[in-house]
């Protein structure tokens, strides 16, 4: 599926991830925030913010697995609040916006994202709905030729930083059983709109170098023409954005993992016990092994699940199985490398003992596990019929 | 196992201190990475809790051990996991050898000020190359006249930035790893110590933990405890009851977050209805609670069987099997929990990823399972070279 | 759990009978898919064997519960697994309820004949269509005069082709599942009882199991135990102890599958050396073993508490938790253990292989894995209507 | 990587499977033999027996793909034992033949393999060598223009009705550490030759329809042109052999475990308990889908390495990793899916309980689970420096 286009684009990522990320990660970690502005104006400049994206608004036009190999290469990075920051930015808060927005609009927001002149956030999760969607309650009224939104949105990544957010809110219709799939839109709302609070930067337990906000709107107006495509079918467009998400959510942390696995691999060769490397055990031997084949399977299962995707297909499916299975692996991989390095990994200095942390979200954000199983399993139709 | 009123006054005693003197402070105590071990202790000390079953002799209680198992596991209400470990450090794991083999005048100058809780005791065994492999380790103590001279480094010392003393191992002499060893009091005032760095830790962060370095430091020899070269005997006994502490001590934590986790479950709705509705989140529980009782009955037996015989065999796999199960249950109960707070549970300060981060060291010290797995091995008969 | 020397010599008569009576024959009885009931248990009523904590007036030994659990541990001696579940369906299946509940009259005549195994017993709650869902269940039994006519068809009746008698779950009357059955004793020569056929089961080949149908068969009203409705009740009663010899029964299996599979490889030379030399192989053992002792030590918990209190809630938490872990671990003890044999577990007549077979319907009979889920979730309060 | 001439081989064999297969099965597994010269007649007359073997001995000369397509079609027939027996004669016995063979061997025993005229089986493992391939004894003493041949071969598929057998011996250096592995050959062994004695047929866990045997030689007598290629290659010809069988094993499985998958998702929709469908237990839901995520992933991943064989690639690692994940799954989902079939899928007769005993043979045969383990921690070299 990798041709040598793919591997140029992993060659630039790489490249300046090693020059202008891993060097500052632990001061960013420290600090609770990492500089999205500078940062994301490098990966414009590289032209790796709209590897998907229409050529007219600066993208690059390329079909999806080009954006898996930079989703992979991201994971290179050595925290994993980053990447989930250009995740935001690349594959949650702008593919409806690229999809469905007006040509003005999409002047206005798409285009200096893909530059990287402008921070993007996604604002889905509120305090009262997480996982689920079509529950949230923060509402969009038309006032003439604007929208007045009151509400707040939860676990922001990007929030403090951000210049606009993606926002979906309910406007209008019933909000029961019947209409919460139809009365919702999908906003675009600049962040220095007055009545936007979001002071707010919530301390997490791992990916602390992305900064997460609480963001409140208190009567906030935007222009009527900031909807994407049509109003009432922003669950729809959100929904079919989780699709990009997951699979780059799937894709980001492979590395990561493989980068965790390694440096186990070149630890327990150092590190003596018992007479010999601890790695010159069986049972961590057998244990790494194991590991091993489980990534290659999610690997496998993400590369396909892109094939499918490039191809036309809908892969709500392969997508939700990919996430599902790279977040499972990601806790029980780094949680048995953490192990085998003892008290090394145990310190708050360790990368083992950071992607321990930082690879934990992975199995609530974007969807919990429960709610990939709940997707799967619609989709197979498991019920009684 | 079959409790009295006095266990029960003992559980309360403790619930009220833990309730009154810890938990008020915890979040400042881990925000501040350490907790006035000193003023805690002498409280606990007041109040008998730091010698439950040490001899009367010198200030305990002299009760048997299942006492000092059921004050374990009422420590495990205290909301972080660093103090009940700093705790445990004194009372299971820096004290054992010496109420046992100290010679009197030792243990009138050091174990009873632990247990009046004057003095803060740290245990040093590993060091920066030997964690799980004790027979390993470097540092060694010297005979000159009548003293020890001691030289080497101690690595992830709990309590080891403000403790008094500590209770080291060190080579006293070349012989083989597991005949050339002696535990010795050291005073941490004494010159030539050097407390180097205070610990950056995953979790256990109430707790201090250091890096100690002993450069010529001299102490007197009758600071040994027993005979010399048995320390390394000695201490495998004394990880005994370290081990019987982790399992105990953890299982109320355990409990306490399944409860939470109900608790919050049933209060947080999706989907129109409480996340605990759910089948496959109370159906996890109760698979956890199952878990959580089965080690619970295993700590249960294997105390009930130390104190019938000290020295039966049983006890030593007993306790290696409580201690490894603990380890990877912790893991699992945390992870599994942290899952159902989602983005709530994924807080720095929220008690499950508090539980996540602390518990996981479970594993790792005190004999990280794969120790504990050889252990068994051996006490199984199945090592290479145990059999034909 | 304090064991006295009347529970080792009662270990001691089990351990020579099923060495002396049982395992020299059990190739021929798996091979006949049955075993010889009616010889087997008369010799083990001679021996008291079949009413060890049953009341002496009928025969039994009047002992506590901690007896019968040490038996049933004991129990597990046997290589296979269809004829202890045989034994345990006649000790502590189908005649609890009886024992505890039956009239005089009614206990002279079934359930002294059991103990003194004369008479084979079976349990009917099970049918076609109502595994683990007791309350659904369509057997009636319509009164008629003095009599039940019963009506309906029972499934997986183990001891079903051979037994002398069952003790019936059928619904005496039309009102709520949980209050409208009752448990009966139908003697199975009864006109109208129909043995239609031995079920061909994965494992548990010794053991035979029918399905039964009653068409219009008349049995007199004094065959009830207890009160008309209170069936259910008695049955979820009866259901505790099934499930500790359930739990106790396993144990001993257990362990000499891992205790076989040491023997093996350490003899089975692969690569230069004994396959138990891995360190893959001997590390897994040791956690089966320590996931062993937890199920032990839980088993003897709850046991304690049953002869403390029978009504204790917690030991239907504890039995329940004890059934669950049990179905899991010979699950995955077994497919472990039969692992290290290589081809030679896979082949039929292996130990392994039919310990692998026998022991999967742990998690499927007396209540699946996901029925004592749910009660464990109910004893927990947490089940969906529980809470607010 | 599929196409439709891949389409057309699984329509093919599916066929034969729904009409000269399945509807005997039943009785096959009770006598314990399939009836293997019939059976491979047909699938020869078919082509199917040498679709990527050379032309000229009646092959089809096609590409691994189209045998994995084949291979995941055997995976319809509802047992284990007989897509295994197929496997040897295609997968394990052959390759080093179609590759090493002379041929005059190829024209005597490769071609009517390939036509199904006769029955082959590979043979390996000894009583006291099983997955310890290098610790063989059986050895062919040369003796003039002939082998002299003696030992005993265990757990030989095909073993009672096969017409010849491709036999791992020693043929001379030393058995020690150093010359283990350039001091055996292959060797084809007709197995009317007088001497060799083949009647204990092994009863078995699962896997009944096929018949297994211990094969004595005494003194077994056979032309030195039999011998495989290079005398002391046999190791190395074995080791390459493997690829292939384990490449086939894992695909062999993956319909089987869809087939208990698909079964159980059926039954549980009908069966009810606790007043709805078993299925529509959110526990049912969730872990069904989890094992769908794992079988698709499972699937991936030997699609991936059989892309990789097709493209030149050396497939040690990724054949082993798929060998190792399939058989692994294969028990936990066999073991799940019983679980939620209840008493009845305890019963004898059921094809869950079938394929739970059948399938359970992955994880030994043909290189155990822990076998896969070494290679792949080999392969990454797993050990201090």
């Amino acid at each position: 599926m990798f041709t040598h286009e793919h591997e140029e684009i992993r060659r630039t990522t790489e490249r300046y991830i090693e020059e202008q990320v891993n060097p500052h990660v632990l001061e960013w970690e420290k600090a609770g925030v990492f500089p999205a502005h500078e940062l994301f104006k490098g990966l414009g400049d590289l032209g790796l913010l709209g590897i998907t994206k229409p050529e007219e608004y600066g993208g690059l036009g390329l079909d999806y697995s080009y954006q898996v190999a930079f989703a992979q290469s991201l994971g290179r990075m050595t925290c994993g609040g980053i990447p989930m920051a250009v995740g935001v930015q690349t594959d949650m808060a702008t593919p409806a916006l690229a999809r469905y927005g007006s040509d003005e609009l999409k002047r206005d927001f798409l285009a200096p994202a893909i530059a990287g002149d402008q921070v993007a956030c996604i604002g889905v999760s509120e305090p009262g709905a997480g996982s689920d969607v079509a529950g949230i309650t923060t509402t969009a009224k038309r006032d003439g030729d604007d929208y007045i939104i009151n509400g707040q949105k939860m676990w922001i990544t990007n929030g403090t930083q951000g210049d606009w957010v993606c926002l979906l809110c309910v406007t209008g219709g019933p909000n029961d059983d019947k209409g919460k799939h139809t009365n919702k839109s999908l906003i675009v709302v600049p962040l220095d709109a007055p009545g936007v609070n979001r002071e707010t930067k919530l301390d997490k337990l791992g990916q602390r170098s992305s900064d997460t906000a609480i963001i409140f709107f208190d009567n906030v107006r935007v222009p009527a023409r900031n909807l994407i495509g049509e109003e009432g079918q922003g669950f729809t467009y959100q929904m079919q954005q989780f699709q990009e998400e997951r699979l780059f959510l799937a894709a980001s942390i492979l590395e990561a993992m493989q980068r965790v696995f390694d440096d186990t691999v070149a630890y327990t060769r150092e590190r003596k016990a018992f007479g010999r490397g601890v790695i010159d055990n069986q049972y961590v031997q057998f244990t790494l092994a194991e590991l091993a084949t489980e990534l290659e399977a999610a690997r496998a299962l993400t590369y396909q699940a892109t094939s499918d995707l490039v191809a036309g297909r809908d892969v709500t499916l392969n997508a939700s199985m990919a996430k599902l299975k790279t977040s499972r692996l990601a806790r029980q991989l780094t949680d048995t490398c953490l192990q085998f390095w003892g008290g090394q990994g145990y310190m708050a200095e360790s990368t083992t003992a950071q992607f321990y942390r930082d690879l934990r979200l992975h199995s609530i954000g974007g969807g919990a596990d429960e709610i990939m199983l709940q997707i799967i399993a619609k989709r197979l139709d498991l019920r009684s019929l | 196992m079959q409790f009295t009123t006095e266990h029960d006054a003992l559980r309360d005693t403790i619930a009220r201190f833990v309730d009154g003197e810890i938990n008020p402070y915890v979040e400042a105590w881990e925000e501040a990475q350490q907790f006035p071990s000193h003023a805690l202790f002498k409280k606990m000390g007041d109040l008998g809790l730091l010698g439950i079953h040490k001899p009367e002799a010198y200030g305990g209680m002299g009760l048997d051990y299942s006492y000092a198992m059921v004050a374990a596991e009422e420590l495990g209400r205290i909301k972080c996991g660093g103090v009940p470990m700093a705790i445990g450090v004194q009372t299971d794991m820096a004290t054992p050898a010496l109420a046992r083999y100290g010679s009197d005048a030792l243990r009138r100058e050091f174990l009873a000020p632990a247990i009046a809780g004057d003095q803060v005791a740290a245990i040093g065994v590993s060091e920066p190359q030997a964690g799980s492999d004790v027979a390993q380790l470097k540092t060694t103590a010297r005979k000159e006249g009548d003293d020890y001279v001691i030289n080497g480094s101690k690595m992830w010392i709990t309590n080891g930035m403000k403790a008094d003393w500590i209770c080291l191992l060190a080579n006293t002499s070349d012989g083989p790893a597991h005949k050339n060893k002696s535990l010795i009091v050291v005073p941490l005032d004494t010159p030539g110590v050097e407390r180097a760095r205070k610990l950056h830790k995953l979790g256990m962060w109430s707790s201090d933990t250091a890096q100690l370095f002993f450069d010529d430091v001299r102490v007197p020899q009758r600071n040994r405890i027993g005979n010399e070269g048995m320390g390394f005997t000695m201490q495998m006994q004394q990880f005994q009851e370290e081990r019987i502490f982790a399992a105990a001590s953890a299982l109320k934590g355990l409990e306490n977050i399944v409860q939470a986790t109900i608790e919050y479950t049933s209060d947080r709705q999706t989907f129109g209805m409480p996340i605990l509705h759910n089948q496959v989140v109370h159906f996890r529980l109760a698979e956890l609670q199952t878990e959580i009782e089965a080690l619970r009955s295993l700590t249960y037996r294997c105390c009930e069987r130390y104190i019938a015989d000290p020295n039966d065999k049983g006890v030593l796999q007993l306790a290696s099997m409580a201690k490894l199960k603990t380890g990877r249950l912790v893991r699992e109960v945390t992870d599994a929990c942290l899952q159902y707070w989602g983005g709530q549970g994924y807080m720095w300060e929220a008690e499950v990823a508090r539980a996540f981060r602390d518990t996981r060291l479970v594993s790792i010290g005190g004999g990280a399972d794969e120790v504990m797995l050889g252990i068994i091995c051996k006490t199984m008969g199945i090592l290479p070279g145990q059999r034909g």
